[in-house]
Formats: C-alpha cells, sequence, structure tokens
C-alpha cells in the first residue's frame, strides 16, 4: 500500500498564511489564538537556519493576524480612536494586496514548471562541428576556459546520474490476498482453537505470504475474532479464536488491500 | 524567391552551431536578408514537421536551433543518459517567476514580494546561470539590478521573454481574492451584535 | 516493413551524438534488429540527398553520424571561421576535465564515466594538442593511456597537474565513481563493434 507523509514545509510566512486560509479553506477566526501562532513557531523551528528577517516577517504577520482576530472578537467600542481603526485597515490591506501579489507569482511558477518539463523533452544538438577539416579552422578552443570551469566540468561528468532503468525484480507479485488469507485462517483456527503465528506460516515459503498472513491475523483481530499474545519483544506470537466457533468469510468484512 | 543556395546552406550552419543561432547571423553568414532567413526557417519547421522527422528546428532565445521531437524523448533519454537531472525547486521557480515578469529587478524587492529573504536561491540561479546581473539602479545605494539570461530562456524553450503568458492571466480569480479577504477580515460581515453568538 | 517509430527516434538520436552510432546501438537503443536499421539509414541518406539538404547522414568509422554536406562547406567555414564556435563543447570541456583529474586513463574508463562513448571527442581533443597518449596499460589488453598535453597547462595558465583547482567536498565519493563507471555503460564490455583498443 503505497502511503505519503504529507508535511508541507513553507517558504515564508506568505505562503503559510495562503496555505491556512486557501488550502486548508480556514476561517482564521475560527482557529483560536494560539493555533495561529503555534503554526507560525512550527514553521520557524522548521526554518533549517535562523534568517532574523523572515523570523522578523513571520513574527510581523503573527501579530497583524492576532490584532485582526482581537479586534473582531472585542464587543465593539465606539469610541475607538478612529487613527487606530484607520490604521489596522491599512495594514489589513497591505497584507491582502501582498498575498495577491504573491498568489500570482506561485501561479506564474507554475507555468514556467510546465514549460521547463516540456522543454526538457527536447534535445539540443550541440555537436559542434565534427570535420577534421572544419576542427583545424577553429581558434584555440581553450581560448576562455579557466580551470575552475575545468574543475565544474569534472564535477558535472561525475555527478550521479538518475537511475535509468527501475529495476523490479525484488518485487513480488502478490500471489495471496488478506481475503484469501482470512478464508484460509477461518478453515482452520475455529476448530484448533489456539495457534503461534510461527505454526501459522510455517509452510508459506515467501516474506510476501507471510505478511499477507499476518496482516489477516490483524484484521481478524480487528474484528474481535481472535486475540493476541506476546510475551515478549520478537517472541512468538500466541492467537487465540475467541470469535464465533462457525464463522465463516461471508460473516466477516475484509478490507481489500491493495498490493 | 527565396534564392536556391540559402535553405541548405542554413541548414549545414545550423548543424554544426552549438547554440541558438540570430537570423541576423545566419543572414550575415550565407549573404543574404534577414527576412528570407526567416522565410527559410519557417518552410524548414514546417517540412520537417510534415515529413515527421525526429529532430525539429526551434526558436529558442532569439535564435534557430536543432533540437530532438519532443516525441521522441524515451529514445534519445536512452542515449544521453543525463536527462533533466536537476528539476528547479519551487523557490527557485517562484524567484524566477518574479525576475522574470519585473526585470529589472533588485534582490529586496524580489524579497518583498516573495516575503522571505533571496539570497540562496539567486546564487543558485546565478550559478546556473538563469539569472545575471544586469544593471544597477540609478537611485541612491545603487541596488543591483537582476533579469533572465538565454539560457533561462533555452531552459524554458522560449524565444523571449515576450513569450511568457501575461502575468494578468494569473492575477487570482474573484473566489481566491474573496477567500483572502474574508480570511483577513477586520470586522465580521454580519456584524449587528456586539457579544456573537456561538 | 519498417516499424513507423524507428525511423525519427533513429533520427533523434542521432541529432545529438557526437561520436558515429554503430548499427547495433542504435538497433538496441530503438528496439529493433541491425537489418532495421541499416534499411532506415540508407533511406535517410536518399531522402536527405534528393531532398538536397544541407546535411547528410555519412557513414563513418563503423557507424552512422550527420554532417554537414560537402556543398555546403564554404558556409560552414565562414562560421567556424567567425569564431562563433570557438570554444569546446560542453561534452569535450567535461572529457577534457576527465583526463586531467584521473589520468592517466584509458578510454573505456572515461566512456563509463561520461555515460556516452567519447571515441569523437578524444579525436578532436588529440587533434587540438590538449591530450596525448601517455603510457599503456600493463594489464592485460593494453589499453592505451590518456593524459593532457603540456599545451593544455599552458593554456590554462598552470605549472603542472596538481595547480588544478581542488575538487573540495563537493566531488561524489569513491563509492559513488566506481558504481558510475560499473552501473552506467552505454556499450558492453562485450560489444566490440565500434573497434575500440582495449
Amino acid at each position: 500500500m503505497p502511503y505519503e507523509v504529507h508535511t508541507p514545509v513553507f517558504d515564508g510566512p506568505f505562503d503559510l498564511l495562503l496555505h491556512l486560509i486557501l488550502r486548508e479553506q480556514v476561517e482564521l477566526y475560527e482557529v483560536d489564538l494560539s493555533g495561529i501562532v503555534d503554526s507560525y513557531l512550527v514553521e520557524l523551528e522548521r526554518m533549517e537556519q535562523f534568517d532574523l528577517e523572515v523570523a522578523t516577517e513571520f513574527l510581523l504577520i503573527a501579530a497583524t493576524l492576532v490584532e485582526l482576530k482581537v479586534r473582531r472578537l472585542l464587543p465593539e467600542d465606539r469610541e475607538v480612536d478612529v487613527d487606530d481603526e484607520f490604521g489596522l485597515w491599512e495594514e489589513r490591506d497591505l497584507l491582502l494586496a501582498r498575498l495577491i501579489e504573491c498568489k500570482t507569482f506561485k501561479d506564474a511558477a507554475l507555468v514556467l514548471r510546465h514549460l521547463s518539463a516540456e522543454a526538457s523533452r527536447s534535445y539540443a544538438r550541440r555537436v559542434g562541428p565534427i570535420e577534421d577539416r572544419f576542427i583545424g579552422l577553429a581558434p584555440d578552443l581553450l581560448r576562455r576556459v579557466t580551470p575552475p570551469d575545468l574543475r565544474d566540468a569534472f564535477l558535472r561528468a561525475t555527478a550521479p546520474r538518475p537511475v535509468v532503468r527501475v529495476d523490479l525484480s525484488h518485487i513480488t507479485p502478490l500471489k495471496v490476498t488478506v481475503a484469501e488469507a482470512v478464508e484460509e485462517m477461518l478453515d482452520e483456527l475455529p476448530r484448533v482453537g489456539r495457534v503461534t503465528f510461527r505454526d501459522l506460516t510455517a509452510d508459506l515459503v515467501d516474506r510476501i505470504e507471510v505478511v499477507v498472513r499476518f496482516l489477516a491475523v490483524l484484521e481478524l483481530f480487528k474484528q474481535g475474532a481472535l486475540d493476541i499474545e506476546q510475551a515478549r519483544s520478537f517472541g512468538d506470537i500466541n492467537i487465540v479464536w475467541i470469535g464465533d466457533p462457525d464463522a465463516s468469510a461471508d460473516s466477516l468484512v475484509v478490507d481489500a488491500y491493495e498490493g | 524567391m527565396v534564392a536556391e543556395h540559402v535553405t541548405p546552406a542554413v541548414e549545414a550552419i545550423l548543424l554544426v552551431a552549438e547554440d541558438p543561432l540570430p537570423a541576423e547571423l545566419l543572414a550575415r553568414l550565407v549573404g543574404t536578408t534577414v527576412a528570407e532567413i526567416e522565410e527559410v526557417c519557417s518552410t524548414l519547421v514546417d517540412e520537417y514537421a510534415a515529413d515527421e522527422r525526429g529532430f525539429v528546428l526551434a526558436r529558442v532565445a532569439g535564435g534557430y536551433r536543432y533540437q530532438t521531437a519532443p516525441e521522441q524523448a524515451p529514445y534519445v533519454e536512452r542515449y544521453v543518459l543525463e536527462g533533466q537531472s536537476s528539476r528547479l525547486s519551487a523557490a527557485a521557480l517562484e524567484t524566477l517567476a518574479v525576475v522574470a515578469y519585473k526585470q529589472p529587478v533588485s534582490r529586496n524587492q524580489i524579497s518583498a514580494i516573495r516575503g522571505v529573504t533571496v539570497d540562496g536561491v539567486m546564487r543558485t540561479l546565478q550559478q546556473r546561470g538563469y539569472v545575471d546581473e544586469v544593471a544597477r539602479d540609478p537611485g541612491p545605494g545603487q541596488a543591483v539590478l537582476y533579469g533572465t539570461t538565454p539560457a533561462f530562456l533555452e531552459r524554458l524553450g522560449l524565444d523571449s521573454v515576450g513569450d511568457l503568458p501575461p502575468l494578468g492571466e494569473f492575477f487570482p480569480d474573484t473566489a481566491v481574492v474573496e477567500a483572502l479577504e474574508r480570511g483577513l477580515r477586520v470586522v465580521d460581515d454580519d456584524d449587528d451584535t456586539t457579544g456573537r453568538p456561538g
């Protein structure tokens, strides 16, 4: 089962704020203040090198948000200082304008990515004159080459290249499904009552079959049909049937695992 | 009517060129006009396409050059192995987008738009040859101003920066702007009570 | 009947190749037979000639490569003389760098590092007087080993090879280099169709 770990790393406070507002569809005022501040602090901690300018920007934006929120939550004060309120609107508009500009260029960058992906499918001919009669004509080819150029060229030449072919021979195709394994165990377990995992998998050859059998055990455990005991770490697992003695595969809903 | 000798001469020169060749240079070498070169090249583009050749004549970075047809990429990659080993990061692409659309532009201006310092990313882009110093701000401080390079255009397969889609196309649509405005509300829209219920 | 995909694939691979490519290699890259490659190439030779293209598909040194048509030589010469091409191609520079840093080194070792055959490039570098044969591998096969020449050092303003810039931290460790040398051979060790020594 393929799975992905999503840990977005934000490139800056705008990135984070855009994410908070747009992608998560979070109404910032519904999030508690500490939640907003926490997100910013998490990002600050994640920054590999502490960059004072970015940190300040993070703080400034977090502070603006907090101020906006406080302003919203407090009972309307008719006596509020007009200058203060005007200042707040101004700050908010500035933030909004900067967010919109940032978003504009983020979207433009997607087009650049697309263009570059398209262009990389077409390789340029960079061979130069190859016939002897032309090679002799050209002036000194090393004229503009410096020793650092040479070093860079060597590093380029020896840089690891992406693997061209993926070797799939180590991936065993799934021969058995979890559902089949469950069915097999239902044949035997209610009758035997108790078995160790080692015994249960003694006749299996491929590691993947053992894994599938293990998933089947977990599946039945989840359904409350059996109990699992393991006396010590890495010790053998005792499996005890505690379900209906007449259980059949039909009575249990088994999730399909995609291999 | 294009003189007979022009077409094969252009093909021959382009075959030994390592960079895109501007029409002006081709015209000078072949002894003809720029207009004639453009006509010849555009005919060649069509001919190669009609003949379903494995190569194309592309107009890139202000010049013409031979490239492999995009559909042949899988076969070419088997031979070259290198592929596009270096994908550009999101940060690099966003920075490039700012430079491309706002050039000439200073590092501070880019930082302001992206909301982060861009020194590291700009250094990388400069090392890779995608951006370069193009001028100095005439104002106080004389900040270095940056622009994109021909290598950037080659990387994107563009003839000139003018071929980038207009920036206006990327202005967020109303729904997004509204979402942002909602996210940054100063007061509640339905601000009719002082103590908000619920 | 030749499969449809073969012709453009062959054209695309030949377009980016610096060295003449043997039909055997082309057949393997495109996934067809040597006979079919020979048929395709011979058809292409005729087509380019009939269309009076400025380039020809030539059979050289046991392989195929694109060359300029002999009648276009005056224009190509003019281009070369103008100095527009007066720098080493990226491939040639990389090959020269490998020789400089790993000398004495055999052509097979260089091919393995670069991931492509380097015969043509090495010939150019040798003609230019930048590299030369310096020894023979004492092992079986006695491959020719290459090194850089005094002229090369002089051009770069270096006293000795020891004055080359240190590779520093960027240099992938030996294990990576060895894996590259082992894993990335385009031409198999037992493939002697190119008639290479060693």
